[in-house]
């Protein structure tokens, strides 16, 4: 029988958005009990991976009305403004108090913190910890979480499912890796803050755990998912791995050449004017592909490439500013920066769309919150600016955090029966899954080939006929994955399982992803159609929402909140 | 005594360690001297007659410099041995193996100071 | 050859949730020169401990007057005695090797206001002490000062 | 892209099957620039989907994917395949219980990474002490430490708790109380903080219940670290630290100052 554990918060995911949420409400009430869920011990979480830095006005020459105008102007006009007001306000003691809790900023020669430059960032607003950012600031959030005695902690528990009952949601199914059994660990409030998708993409700088499940989690519980046809390219990942190179390294002088050896962002106009190397992503992603298939690319064993030069910056600025670069360039690109350019190109890295969330996280469902990759809470809008999100995940997580503490206060537990049979029926779909020789379809060729058919579909540049075969792939293959072969029947860590219930989950998100997009028939942000260049505000200044059907995907708008800054054209 | 082996760490530590610095350095010419230099007859004997090697051994400094040969090395080797023991799965006889090997140190030490004592 | 670790190695308090292989050592452990090289360091323990009580039968000799002396001094000449210093201060440089390559780094970077010396500099003064006292003391026992 | 074939030697157990853990062999083709993790995800996808491992990220940061590669302590993201011949042994990380396959137990661990207090410790009567609740007004709520502070501890910060150095420390596979490399490592680089003022609390854990002076020197941690962590160092500063508290403690009895945290 299904085990049945009691807390009042639970939080699914232990990346910077749920250990920050975790935080927040621990402290807030310490009577209060947070279960804190993660399918990976959470110093895994791929917040880890972050390079760059996190943006917080710090400087005298800054202020919020800058850094909001720059995240608006960096959305395309799609971010929410209330959002974003709010979001740069709360950024900077954010960020402060990161380093009261240990984080090792780096720091200037008065002993103050440093801030670098980012791209789309007018001003040098980029807190940096070397270039380990996302790892320095995971591990502080996850070392100083772990002085919370009600922070109950379950490690390596996949959430296949959210509980609902009474229209509220109750609690989570989890499935124990470690046992093979399903949990249900109930109470007033849910948040997940399980991050982003990448992996729904052949070329990514995501990891392995990035497969979208709080999204599919969400969407599959009736919660619309928002904006998803949004999918940030990063313009320098290295060929073959898709490992990133940050940004930062454009941000500390780096420049982008073609087998030419111009500065293409300088010679010709890409709309990144001045800014040239420190423009907003969306923008350099087309430029690197425009040379490439200018003839200006140069060929590799993994395909055509651009060079990325700090040979410029000289070997002390790159071992004190970029030391985890270069030791990346040399593990995996078998090459040293301080010598030789690197080779990159446009790779997938983030999703601006997610769980539609409010101001507060609070999604539709009532108890429902989201925080961090997953979420949408619209401060990205059409295109994220580098750094703005890793400190998303601190000022949401929190506010999420806290906000689900109000709702449990005032909210009634749900019934251990009715949870526990959720849970139950959701233990047998996995029990079926489990071993199901029977079946004839391998795990790896269906991943493999939704990659490729949101590759081909959704890219760079996208064309309505290329999504709408994309659409149509994915179709086809969701009919083909209830025909999995599974070989694995062992009840112990049994990641073969996890792997199909990722992939469910993926090919769940692809779907909207590819659907949201073909729909928007504009270019805006990081969504480029070649059959429609120009933005169109006319007609598609709104959020793009995706709900669930048993008929399919079932597609509805919501109005951007503008104010201050009116809809302009975008360039620099 | 599992609890006072742990009290008594920092001190077996500190020994230990003057053991592995200062005994090393004055067991270096100790042993080229009198270990193997004299003996080999490559230096003269004379060196160490009774009444030289008494007057160098019965000042303050001379006593000093005496007690530190004999009782460091021995806290290095207690020590050591000790964690010998446990790299051969001996977490368990610990209890047994470094109350002797730090009883022989102790004992050992409390003669060697009195050696030097009674110069 | 890899073995079995102690059972108990990295196991949580808390009883685990599914059952265990036990822990085993690294096959590296007898086969690796730098684990020899380990293991051989912590077995010069031996060697100084009978240093140790080599030096405290000698000077309580000393202590025992002018035949005692003689006739211990006379005893180390023995090839057994001869061997083993031998032995001695081949561990002696060997131990004086490998620690004085690690001392540096086991140096905290600030005791309270003070900071040691940069690493390079501590271990250049440590050759520097030992092959000093190991002169200065070496000269005095030989006779040639004082 | 040259392709050759290799043998890898894999760890197999299940606890539900096995009584002990035995080995199985995969030949299959490799790439010449693979990782060590590739080809195991290779295997796993293409002919064996049962065998169970760790990994996540791909670029040497997230510390899951810590193995045995043929009788050493890896980070198969970052090992490269074409450093070994054509019999590559795949082993579960050493000395930790092994739940599956490749896959050690982590938890043990985790309690003596909890058990250092890895977090900042500030004196509790502090006026107005920034917390959750109470964030810093702004970006100048932030203490000052020099670039030279905040040198003295990063190195001891870089740990991304991979657990290689655990594998090959001869004490931790025979002291089970032992706190190991990486924890002492992290409770030290909190001392280090010019921020933090917990040394005391951290002091009495590091002198107790598995006292840091159990480590012997033996550098293993140290020389397999795959981020140059140098928790031997760490542990051996520590040891330092551990006895100036302890001869400081008996000149100076601290009338329960430390339960407080403060100095
Ligand atoms: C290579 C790289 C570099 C980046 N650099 C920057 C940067 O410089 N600046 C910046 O601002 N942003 C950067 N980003 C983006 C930023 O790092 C992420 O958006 C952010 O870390 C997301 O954090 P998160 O907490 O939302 O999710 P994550 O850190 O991804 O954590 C997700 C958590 O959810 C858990 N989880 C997921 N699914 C389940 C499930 N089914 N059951 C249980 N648990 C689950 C996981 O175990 C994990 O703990 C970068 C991203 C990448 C990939
Ligand atoms: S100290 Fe090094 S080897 Fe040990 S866990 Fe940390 S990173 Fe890994
Ligand atoms: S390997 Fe172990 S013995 Fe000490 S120096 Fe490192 S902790
Ligand atoms: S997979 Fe993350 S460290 Fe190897």
């Amino acid at each position: 029988m299904v085990e049945v554990s009691r807390h009042d918060i639970i939080i699914v995911g232990g990346g910077a958005a749920g250990l920050r949420a975790a935080i927040a409400a621990a402290e807030a009430d310490p009577s209060a009990s947070i279960a804190l869920v993660s399918k990976v011990y959470p110093m895994r979480s791929h917040t880890v991976s972050a390079e760059g830095g996190a943006a917080g006005v710090a400087r005298e020459d800054d202020n919020f009305e800058m850094h909001g105008q720059d995240t608006v102007k960096g959305s395309d006009f799609l971010g929410d403004q209330d959002v974003i007001q709010y979001f740069v306000e709360q950024a900077p003691k954010e960020l402060a108090l990161l380093e009261n809790w240990g984080c090792p900023w780096s720091r200037n020669d008065d002993g103050s913190v440093a801030t670098r430059a980012f791209g789309g960032m007018t001003v040098k607003r980029t807190w940096y910890a070397a270039d380990k950012v996302g790892f320095h600031m995971l591990h502080t959030l996850f070392q100083h979480s772990m002085q919370f005695e009600n922070i109950v902690r379950y490690d390596e528990y996949f959430v296949s499912k959210l509980l609902v009952e009474d229209g509220a949601c109750r609690g989570v199914a989890a499935l124990d890796i470690r046992t093979g059994d399903m949990h249900a660990i109930v109470g007033r409030a849910v948040i997940l803050a399980t991050g982003g998708a990448g992996k729904i993409f052949p070329f990514t700088t995501n990891g392995m755990i990035k497969t979208g499940d709080g999204m599919a989690l969400a969407y599959r519980a009736g919660v619309p998912l928002k904006d998803m046809e949004f999918v940030q390219y990063h313009p320098t990942g290295l060929p073959g791995t898709g490992i990133l190179i940050t940004e930062a390294t454009r941000g500390e002088g780096g420049h982008l050449k073609n087998s030419e050896g111009e500065r293409f962002l300088v010679e010709y106009d890409y709309g990144v004017g001045q800014k040239a190397e420190l423009g907003p992503r969306d923008m350099i992603s087309r430029a690197s592909i425009l040379e490439m298939e200018a003839g200006r690319g140069i060929q590799g064993s993994y395909g055509e490439y651009v060079h990325l030069d700090l040979t410029h910056l000289g070997e002390e600025k790159i071992m004190s500013r970029l030391p985890m670069v270069r030791e990346l360039c040399k593990i995996y690109a078998g090459m040293d920066p301080v010598h030789q350019p690197i080779p990159v190109r446009p790779v997938v890295h983030y999703m601006m769309g997610g769980v539609d969330t409010d101001i507060d996280g609070a999604t539709t469902l009532p108890g429902l919150y989201a925080a961090g990759e997953v979420a949408c809470v619209s401060l990205n809008g059409a295109n994220r600016l580098g750094s703005n999100s890793l400190t998303e995940c601190l000022v949401f997580g929190a506010r999420a955090g806290l906000h689900s503490l109000e709702f449990a206060k005032g909210s009634a537990a749900g019934s251990d029966d009715g949870l526990r049979a959720q849970a139950e029926e959701e233990a047998a779909r996995v029990d079926a899954l489990r071993g199901r020789k029977k079946g004839g379809e391998k795990i790896a060729a269906i991943r493999h080939e939704m990659t490729s058919a949101m590759e081909s579909g959704c890219g760079v540049f996208r064309r309505q006929e290329s999504m709408g075969a994309a659409v149509e792939a994915l179709v086809q293959l969701k009919g083909r994955v209830s025909d999995l072969r599974l070989e694995d029947d062992s009840k112990v860590f049994n990641t073969e399982v996890i792997a199909a219930l990722e992939l469910h989950n993926m090919l769940d998100v692809a779907e909207v992803v590819a659907v949201s997009a073909h729909h928007r028939k504009e270019s805006r942000g990081a969504h480029t159609c070649r059959d429609f260049e120009r933005r169109d505000d006319q007609n598609y200044l709104y959020h793009t929402l995706c709900y669930h059907d048993p008929s399919g995907p079932r597609l509805d708008k919501k109005d951007v909140t503008l104010g201050r800054w009116e809809p302009v054209e975008r360039k620099y | 005594m599992r609890h006072f082996l742990l009290r008594i760490e920092p001190v077996i530590w500190l020994l230990f360690g003057q053991g592995l610095l200062i005994g090393t350095m004055l067991l270096t010419g100790w042993v080229l001297v009198v270990g193997i230099g004299v003996p080999l007859g490559l230096i003269d004997p004379a060196a160490l007659s009774f009444d030289r090697a008494h007057a160098l051994g019965s000042n303050i400094i001379g006593r000093l410099v005496l007690a530190a040969l004999i009782v460091l090395p021995l806290w290095k080797g207690a020590h050591h041995l000790r964690h010998l023991s446990i790299d051969f799965r001996g977490a368990e006889r610990d209890v047994v193996v470094a109350p002797i090997l730090y009883g022989i140190a102790t004992v050992a030490s409390l003669l060697g100071v009195l050696a030097v004592a009674r110069l | 050859m890899a073995g079995p670790a102690h059972p108990k190695a990295m196991t949580p308090s808390k009883p685990g949730r599914t059952r265990t292989a036990p822990p085993q050592m690294p096959a590296s452990w007898w086969s690796h020169p730098r684990i020899r090289t380990y293991l051989l360091f912590d077995a010069t323990g031996l060697v100084y401990l009978l240093l140790g009580l080599v030096a405290l039968r000698v000077i309580w000799a000393l202590g025992a007057g002018p035949e005692v002396w003689d006739a211990t001094l006379a005893s180390l000449s023995s090839p057994l005695y001869v061997a083993f210093h031998v032995i001695g201060l081949v561990s002696v440089i060997f131990v004086g090797v490998r620690f004085f390559s690690f001392f540096p780094k086991s140096q905290p970077p600030r005791i309270g206001p003070a900071k040691p010396p940069p690493q390079p500099v501590i271990l250049a003064g440590l050759y520097v002490a030992w092959i000093g006292v190991t002169v200065l003391f070496g000269l005095i026992l030989a006779g040639r000062i004082f | 892209m040259s392709e050759s074939k290799k043998t890898f030697v894999i760890t197999r157990f299940d606890p539900d099957k096995d009584e002990v853990p035995k080995t199985q062999e995969y030949e299959i083709p490799v790439h010449e620039d693979w990782k060590v993790l590739d080809a195991i995800n290779f295997i796993k996808d293409e002919v064996d989907p049962t065998i169970s491992h760790r990994w996540s990220c791909r670029m040497a940061v997230c510390g899951s994917c810590g193995m045995m590669v043929n009788g050493e302590p890896k980070l198969t993201c970052k090992t490269r395949l074409s450093d070994y011949g054509d019999r590559v042994i795949v082993e579960p990380l050493a000395n930790f219980p092994v739940i599956r396959d490749l896959v050690s137990e982590l938890d043990g661990f985790m309690e003596k990474f909890q058990a250092v207090k890895p977090w900042v410790i500030r004196a509790k009567e502090e006026a107005g002490a920034v917390s959750a609740s109470n964030p810093p007004k702004s970006s100048k709520g932030t203490f000052v430490q020099s670039a030279a502070e905040l040198a003295e501890f990063k190195q001891f910060s870089l740990c991304i708790n991979c657990m290689l150095c655990y594998a090959a420390c001869p004490v931790v596979a025979n002291e089970p109380e032992f706190l190991g490399p990486a924890a002492i490592a992290l409770g030290h680089r909190y001392n280090l903080d010019s921020r933090d003022q917990g040394l005391d609390e951290r002091n009495e854990v590091f002198r107790g219940e598995g006292t840091v002076f159990s480590c012997s020197f033996a550098n293993e941690c140290s020389e397999v670290c795959p981020k140059n962590v140098d928790p031997a160092a760490a542990v051996n500063q520590a040891k330092f630290g551990a006895v100036i508290d302890w001869a400081t403690s008996l000149v100076l009895p601290r009338p329960g100052a430390s339960k407080e945290g403060g100095k």
